[in-house]
């Protein structure tokens, strides 16, 4: 029997370069939403410590060695890049990876481009490495997570990849732009 | 004194020296028949409609501010008769009638101006929805037209009708419908009711209602007790605060609607025109002046003044409808206090106390409603009956059930 | 105007949805008389001055959001998770 | 005219541009106003109402008469002030108002009607005959008014918006604000600093005074270069700071590429700002105001300050021969310095008795200017002194100055409301008007520079003690300190001429005057009536000299008279800029599914849905219309085998000890008893009692269930289950996540969809394993996938989901095995005539005012327990005989087709709004049933199914009887989908 393609959220939009700055999509990896049951945090809590991770704060990630584990909203995190199955029972999981379009910004016009867009503090003071946030990307919801000075992952929902990536884009083109300018 | 093009010429030949007072400034009597609480434009309406229509002219209307401070002179100045719901309908459509002849009876030009009014609907089912609507409008003996995408680029070639998100399907047409100078609505009542005998209290805040045995005696002011055998509420979005003085919750949440007007242009846009796909409307005012409306600012509020996320959201459905305006420049932004009720339908009614009435929860529909909102208030504080094309506005409907909810959004007070 | 959303921090306006006034969380009991849910669902004191009322953070956590705000200034004097709440209250139950 | 060695434009960098079809050259560092000045240009613009020749007044924002337009074709920019303008050499710059131009425009003959045109006369005029106002009176008027043209050509140009944050915004670049921000940014905080000009510095750059004994220029730029080299600091010229928000947030307007000939690609013209401070402080100067006289208004009449502005920074002599009309001592000061730069200055008038003459100058004290001369362009002034002797002074500029007025706008915006101060004659700002922002200098009445220089190093000290920094030492530097003496005077008395009070709205002395005399005493009613400080410049030039002759003129003080609100923006921001990003596409995010590239493939029209894209059907050679395909598409699906991406339905993740209970109260009818692998109908009610939503719920294992929403309600109901969960039972254990993105969905439906699926499910069901409103997990083509027994179509349907990245080889898969089987892809339209033959609803029927009553689905409100929605839609107007209740509509044999917004009456009756019965919500040709069909709701309608109702559209022409029937007009036992 034939097998279906697999086909990615970005698929021919991306990579998209400007400056030095390039927005690119990350690799294929399983997510799954974690929402802790009822009675069943201090356990889940151990279970992601057997994991190498841990139940993440709001607005932190908690990551390892190709997995991390991402506070996504009010009682619910994302688990990237690692089998859910060991949290089973302890709390409600969900595959998401097939959600959204994952995105990674990095150069140095990264957080100019954002800062168009998303209506966070997202100086590198107040948002830090390893820090995420809930936001809006314009009038898309989107979560991103600081990676380093000038690198952001960003997830919107796959539908929204198209616009996402022209945004995004036409942010960066401005900014870039602008850095042409002699005075 | 009377107006008119005789009076403008002598006058100017003279120096405009002659020109009298356009309302006389009174010290408050001991006491009146009727007292109407708030000086805005359905406040004035009521008071000019009790002395005309019922030759009542022992009114005072008692304003904390100056006349027409509130919404009458804060709003996006567009009069309409399109309601589709049996109990809006005859009501709007006949505001619109007396719109039609405000000039003449008032003697002062409000500059109502019937340009006519485009609902542009953007989906098929936008389209029926309109249909409906405007079928309704015939029904009631106004007018409508349903227009579709050829007919609208005629009438309004400057849309974007290629690469706007959300393509124009076509647009109901209420020829009818257009836009009057707020202010002068204002004025004009209120020098219609001065001339009648009213008297006009300007800066006289009412602190306090009395009520004895279950009927309302009279009102406490700043400016010193004052007896009356009646007294209406018509204050809009402060409605709440002077029922509470009565021991009263109305089903009333306050917000700010924001408006916009752009610097002076030559004319570019002859019609009023809305986008049914973002809250958006814009007109030209005479002056040259786009004014644009939107949505409310969606949190309970008494600043009278917005924030930005809705300003940009307003000019952003403009970008995307009509790009053309993007070079026009926004001059002056402001925020009225509009009185939200759970099904968008405003109340027109009796209360508990005898002889206290309130007229209140216009929502976003108070400034075309002026007419006819003081001519039903002043019909039902002067026999006691409402009159028939507002008998619907009943305060009790949220208790039984019979709503009026043209929006279709519910209990939700922010959302009509 | 910005509302610190307890999980988000102080987070822009845009991200939130208003709802109303925070009396709308506590839902009559199962059977209240109909002038306690025309009560619940409509009348408000709408008050000129301090209100506690309902925003959610949909383009943030989901939370629902208790704010004390005061409606004439806009200042934001407190705001708490809806669901930190006690147990919630039942108006109008009938024994 | 330049004057040599003067000024800090680049002399070695000239630029040409354009004004009004001519050639002009200016220097880079100069607006259009200092360029075309220095050109001896002196009539810029026509007034609004009586199209008087108009020059500059000022050298800044503020600016009422130099309004220009700029650019052609779509790029075409009208109402820019050439006092803000730089030049570039694609410059193309044009007066407006005027016709044929600004030098010879025919409505000139307005300012002859001057008498009858007093304020507010159109209301007392034009009333007769009411006809005439639409078609003569209102265009007329029209034409007349408006100042500058749009293009009425699509915006072409980019424009954007950002957001950006800090610990101090500090508001403007004078003597103020340098400090402030040198100090602040010394400390180390995040410092933006604004300044809406090109250049930083502010007055210190227009005025002579030395600042720690170095030039005032000179000192600025030294403070500039320091800031220059702080990370901390950003530096924002170009940038105005438009409006206070709550909660510390600023607009600020950032004019990026209106200053370049030739911009990068890419580069915005405009950004608007969104800037979140934790303090702020305001250092944005004063506004010289002017003084009403007697034609006031004419060329080269124009501010002292500005005048100073022109000649110190620009090196440019507004007029050969300069005259001084003043009331304080900066008239001095513009003396000075005009005789410094070697002008000639033919009188100082001073109407303060006491006043000295400066050097040199022909001192007028105690003397008011009573009239001037000079159409397009100032010649003399008409001078008369104590005793009423006229002297005639030529000059062909005239500096006034009225005093200052504190550029407190911003600290105003949040509805504060600023105090007089009596020995500056102006209103100043109160502290904590907009809370967390301080106001320095002359901003705050403060107009010595020295005490200016320290207002603003204490500001910062202040903002950074409430930051929790520690300020660093800054030494302030030693500048003038002089006091600021004058004599409030705001108009000359007597005279038949009009004194101008807003120049840019053509309002006199005389129309607030009249104003005050009918009865517009209230400032707000002046405002309103006379329609002054409305213009372009919002009354920054005249709103309070206004007051002033409206106190005078009611016999009342100026604070009792009061000032009208000051509003946002605090300059005129373009509709691209605040909207920016909402052209074309970008109002919206387009939401794709993942079958979208296949559906255009094969043509199909792709209609919004909500944010959505969906197929509206899929075309073949031959069809003559869209109506071919439906009824194609209704074929393939009640005959063979149909294929529709139903992905954009909403789909919700619900888990927990408590889901069950949870679905019990957010649904009418019981789900706590659905068994795993069983999916039900339910149906949500708004806690109004309205129905919000309907749609099925999936029990795929013990406390666990996957809810579908419409695709229009999916938003909402999220919301709302959050609600119901956080607001009405937080202890419980449910958790909520959208799916929908996860999934591409696809409904395969029809009489040969289970032979189609069993083609490619590695495991073949049957209607045992996956029963009539089952669920079940299935692989399919090596994937995992769930498999739904549920029909939208009445038919043999289900529909399978696979993760959405499977989602556009499944689609195609699927729709090639449907077409093998002689079936195919349908969309949108077919899915709507399917729905209604099976009487199914969508959001056209549940538009928010419709019960569970009126649907007929009362019944499955659940007497044994509580649900949301259920207590409301007790009230009695929510049920019963007199409620629109919804029914099937079908056309009397013959009858043309009929339309969804139709009106319902009794036959024969007169369709008008007392004999409504009701209306159509959905139709369309029925290929099955060969007839049009109606869904509608109809006055006790179900009591009437078997009687005939009038259906009258008024706005398409039709009138056609229908038979009134039950919704479901096809297979009513639903055999078909029990299969």
């Amino acid at each position: 029997m034939a097998s279906l393609i697999e086909k990615s959220a970005c698929d021919g939009l991306l990579p998209r370069v400007a400056g030095g700055t390039v927005l690119s999509e990350l690799p294929a990896a399983r997510v799954t939403s974690v929402a802790p049951f009822a009675g069943k945090t201090r356990a889940l809590g151990a279970a992601l410590k057997e994991m190498g991770l841990g139940w993440p704060k709001p607005g932190e990630a908690v990551g390892t060695e190709g997995a991390s584990i991402l506070w996504s909203g009010r009682d619910q995190a994302f688990l990237i890049g690692a089998d859910p199955a060991p949290l089973s029972g302890l709390a409600a999981l969900s595959d998401q990876g097939d959600g959204w379009a994952r995105m990674q910004l990095k150069g140095p016009e990264a957080e100019a481009a954002l800062a168009r867009l998303v209506p966070l503090d997202l100086r590198l003071s107040e948002f830090g490495i390893g820090q995420v946030a809930r936001s809006g990307l314009n009038h898309m919801m989107m979560l991103i997570a600081r990676t380093s000075e000038t690198g952001f992952d960003i997830m919107v929902f796959r539908s929204m990849a198209a616009s996402a990536v022209h945004e995004i884009g036409t942010a960066l083109d401005a900014v870039a732009a602008r850095g042409r300018l002699t005075s | 004194m009377r107006y008119s093009g005789l009076s403008v010429l002598k006058e100017g030949l003279f120096g405009n020296k002659g020109w009298k007072p356009a309302w006389r400034e009174p010290e408050p009597k001991a006491e009146y028949d009727v007292i109407i609480i708030g000086g805005g434009g359905h406040g004035l309406a009521t008071a000019y409609y009790l002395a005309k229509n019922h030759g009542i002219t022992n009114v005072a209307v008692l304003e904390k501010g100056y006349l027409g401070s509130g919404n009458v002179g804060r709003n996006t100045t567009i009069v309409r008769a399109n309601y589709f719901l049996s109990g809006n309908s005859e009501f709007y459509s006949h505001s619109l009638k007396l719109w039609e002849g405000l000039e003449l009876d008032l003697n002062y030009n409000v500059m109502h101006s019937q340009r006519g009014i485009l609902n542009l609907f953007h989906s098929d089912g936008q389209r029926d929805a309109a249909a409906r609507r405007g079928n309704a409008m015939v029904n009631q003996g106004d007018d409508a037209e349903l227009l579709d995408r050829e007919a609208v680029r005629r009438m309004v070639p400057y849309l974007d009708f290629e690469q706007t998100r959300f393509p124009i399907y076509g647009g109901l047409l209420h020829r009818r419908g257009g836009t009057a100078r707020h202010d002068a609505v204002a004025w004009g009542f209120a020098r219609g009711a001065d001339m009648r005998g009213v008297d006009l209290i300007q800066n006289c805040e009412v602190t306090g209602i009395d009520i004895q045995d279950g009927r309302v005696r009279g009102v406490q002011t700043t400016r010193g007790p004052i007896r009356a055998k009646k007294v209406g509420i018509v204050a809009a979005g402060r409605s709440g605060q002077v029922a509470a003085m009565a021991g009263m919750r109305l089903p009333i949440e306050s917000h700010v609607l924001q408006a916009f007007v752009t610097e002076g242009l030559k004319p570019v846009i002859d019609h009023v025109v809305t986008y049914g796909m973002g809250h958006f409307y814009i007109s030209q005012s005479d002056k040259g002046g786009l004014v644009f409306g939107g949505d409310l600012d969606f949190y309970a509020s008494y600043a009278a003044r917005g924030n930005l996320p809705m300003l940009e959201h307003v000019m952003e459905a403009g970008m995307t409808l009509m790009p053309m305006i993007g070079k026009a420049k926004i001059l002056r932004s402001w925020g009225g206090i509009v009185d939200m009720t759970p099904d968008g339908s405003p109340i027109i009614d009796r209360t508990d106390v005898g002889g206290l009435f309130v007229d209140c929860g216009w929502n976003y529909g108070g400034f075309k409603a002026t007419p006819a909102s003081g001519w039903c208030m002043a019909h039902l504080m002067a026999t006691g009956e409402p009159h028939e094309v507002a008998r619907r506005f009943r305060l009790d409907r949220f208790l039984t059930g019979h709503l009026l909810d043209e929006e279709g959004t519910g209990s939700q007070h922010n959302l009509h | 105007m910005r509302i610190t959303c307890p999980l988000c921090g102080a987070r822009d306006r845009r991200e939130f949805t208003y709802y109303g006034a925070s009396v709308y969380a506590d839902r009559p009991a199962e059977g209240a008389a109909p002038e306690v849910w025309d009560d619940y669902l409509h009348l408000r004191d709408n008050p000129a001055g301090e209100i506690t009322d309902l925003w959610y953070h949909e383009l943030g956590c989901s939370a629902w959001i208790e704010v004390t705000r005061n409606t004439v200034t806009h200042a934001i004097s407190a705001t708490r998770l809806l669901a930190d709440r006690a147990t919630p209250t039942k108006k109008g139950a009938r024994s | 005219m330049r004057i040599a060695g003067k000024g800090l434009v680049d002399r070695n960098t000239p630029v040409g541009f354009r004004f009004d079809g001519k050639d002009y050259t200016g220097f880079q560092g100069d607006t259009l106003a200092s360029a075309l000045l220095a050109s001896g240009v002196r009539v810029f613009g026509r007034s609004f109402k009586y199209h008087r020749p108009r020059g500059v007044m000022t050298a800044g924002s503020e600016e009422p008469c130099a309004l220009v337009t700029i650019g052609r074709g779509a790029a075409q920019v009208p109402n820019v002030r050439a006092t803000v303008q730089e030049i570039h050499a694609a410059l193309d710059a044009r007066g407006q108002n005027a016709w044929p131009s600004v030098n010879v425009d025919l409505m000139a003959m307005n300012d002859l009607f001057s008498p009858f045109f007093s304020a507010g006369f159109y209301y007392k005029t034009f009333m007769w005959p009411r006809k005439f106002w639409e078609s003569l009176y209102e265009p007329a008027i029209r034409r007349a008014a408006g100042l500058g043209a749009l293009s009425r050509k699509h915006n072409e140009d980019h424009y954007e918006k950002a957001y950006a944050f800090c610990d101090l915004l500090v508001v403007g670049s004078g003597p103020a604000g340098l400090m402030a921000a040198l100090a602040a940014g010394r400390a180390g905080a995040d410092v933006i600093l604004a300044e809406e000009d090109h250049v930083m510095g502010g007055r210190l750059l227009a005025e002579m005074q030395e600042v720690a004994g170095q030039p005032g220029a000179d000192w600025a730029a030294g403070v500039l270069a320091e800031l220059a080299t702080m990370p901390n600091v950003r530096l924002m010229t170009r940038t105005s700071i438009t409006g206070a928000y709550d909660g510390g947030t600023f607009g600020a307007l950032e004019r990026v590429g209106l200053h370049l000939a030739r911009p990068p690609m890419d580069l915005p013209q405009e950004c608007f700002w969104r800037i979140v401070a934790k303090r702020a402080i305001l250092a944005t100067g004063a506004h010289e105001r002017p003084i009403a006289f007697p034609n006031n208004d004419r060329p080269g009449v124009m501010m002292a300050g500005a005048v100073r502005a022109y000649l110190n920074r620009f090196g440019v002599a507004p007029g050969q021969t300069v005259a001084v009309f003043g009331n304080n001592d900066d008239a001095h000061r513009t003396v000075r310095d005009l005789k410094a730069a070697g002008v000639k200055v033919s009188a100082l008038i001073d109407v303060r008795e006491e006043a000295t003459a400066p050097d040199g100058a022909t001192l007028h004290a105690g003397a008011q200017v009573v009239d001037t001369v000079g159409r397009k362009g100032l010649r003399e002034v008409v001078i008369a002194d104590r005793s009423g002797q006229i002297t005639r002074i030529p000059c062909d500029c005239l500096a006034i100055s009225g005093g200052w007025n504190p550029a407190l706008h911003l600290a105003c915006h949040m509805n504060g409301r600023p105090v007089w101060r009596e020995e500056i004659a102006a209103f100043v700002p109160q502290p904590g008007m907009v809370p967390g922002l301080a106001v320095a200098g002359a901003a705050n009445g403060t107009f010595s520079t020295q005490a200016c220089l320290a207002e603003g190093l204490e500001a910062a000290k202040a903002a950074l003690s409430e930051l929790g920094r520690k300020a660093k030492a800054v030494d302030l530097p030693q500048a003038e300190d002089g006091a600021y003496r004058l004599r409030a005077f705001w108009e000359v008395r007597g005279g038949k001429h009009r004194a101008w009070l807003d120049f840019s709205n053509d309002v006199t002395t005389k129309d607030v005057r009249l104003a005050a005399q009918e009865n517009y005493r209230s400032v707000e009613h002046m405002k309103r009536y006379t329609t002054q400080g409305m213009a372009p410049d919002q009354g920054k030039n005249s709103n309070v000299a206004a007051l002033a002759v409206l106190a005078d003129a009611t016999g009342r003080g100026i604070p009792e008279t009061g000032i009208t609100t000051f509003r946002p923006p605090y300059v005129p921001i373009s509709v691209a800029a605040l909207g920016a990003g909402g052209q074309g596409a970008g109002f919206a995010p387009q939401r794709f599914t993942t079958s979208h590239q296949a559906s255009v493939e094969r043509g199909a029209p792709m209609v919004e849905a909500g944010l959505w894209y969906r197929p509206s059907y899929f075309p073949r050679p031959g069809d003559q219309s869209w109506l071919d395909a439906c009824n194609r598409e209704v074929g393939f699906v009640r005959d063979r085998v149909g294929v529709c991406d139903v992905s954009t339905l909403g789909k919700i993740d619900i888990q927990g000890a408590d889901a069950g209970r949870f679905l019990d109260l957010v649904y009418t009818n019981t789900f706590s008893t659905l068994k795993p692998g069983r999916v039900r109908y339910g149906l949500m009610l708004r806690e109004d009692g309205m129905v919000m939503d309907d749609g099925t719920t999936a029990c795929l294992a013990e406390g666990h269930y996957l809810m579908t929403t419409t695709t229009a309600a999916a938003g909402q109901v999220m919301r709302h289950l959050d609600f119901v969960a956080q607001a009405h039972c937080p202890a419980w254990d449910v958790h909520m996540i959208s799916a929908t993105e996860q999934w591409a969905q696809f409904a395969v439906a029809g009489p040969l969809a289970r032979e189609l699926l069993n083609t490619l499910l590695e495991e073949p069901v049957d209607g045992d394993t996956v029963p009539f409103l089952g669920v079940a997990p299935v692989r399919v083509m090596g994937v995992a996938g769930r498999l739904f027994r549920i029909s939208f179509s009445g038919e043999l349907g289900y529909e399978i989901a696979v993760p959405a990245r499977y989602g556009a080889a499944l689609y195609r898969d699927l729709v090639a095995r449907a077409e093998n089987l002689g079936g195919g892809a349908y969309g949108m339209e077919a899915l709507n005539v399917l729905r209604i033959e099976k009487g199914f609803i969508t959001h056209a029927e549940i538009h928010g005012r419709v019960t569970a009553f009126d649907i007929g689905l009362q019944g499955m409100v659940s007497a044994k327990k509580d649900c949301i929605g259920k207590g409301a839609s007790t009230r009695p107007g929510l049920s019963g005989p007199e409620r629109e209740q919804m029914v099937g509509l079908k056309p009397v044999p013959g009858s043309k087709s009929i339309g969804a917004g139709a009106h319902l009456f009794d036959e024969g009756a007169e369709p008008v709004r007392v004999n409504d019965q009701g209306y159509v919500t959905s139709v369309c040709w029925s290929p099955t049933l060969n007839s049009h069909l109606g869904l509608g709701f109809l006055i006790n309608g179900r009591a009437r199914i078997g009687t005939r109702v009038r259906l009258v559209d008024h706005l398409r022409k039709t009138d056609v009887i229908c038979e009134v029937v039950h919704p479901v007009f096809f297979d009513p036992e639903g055999g078909r989908a029990r299969g």
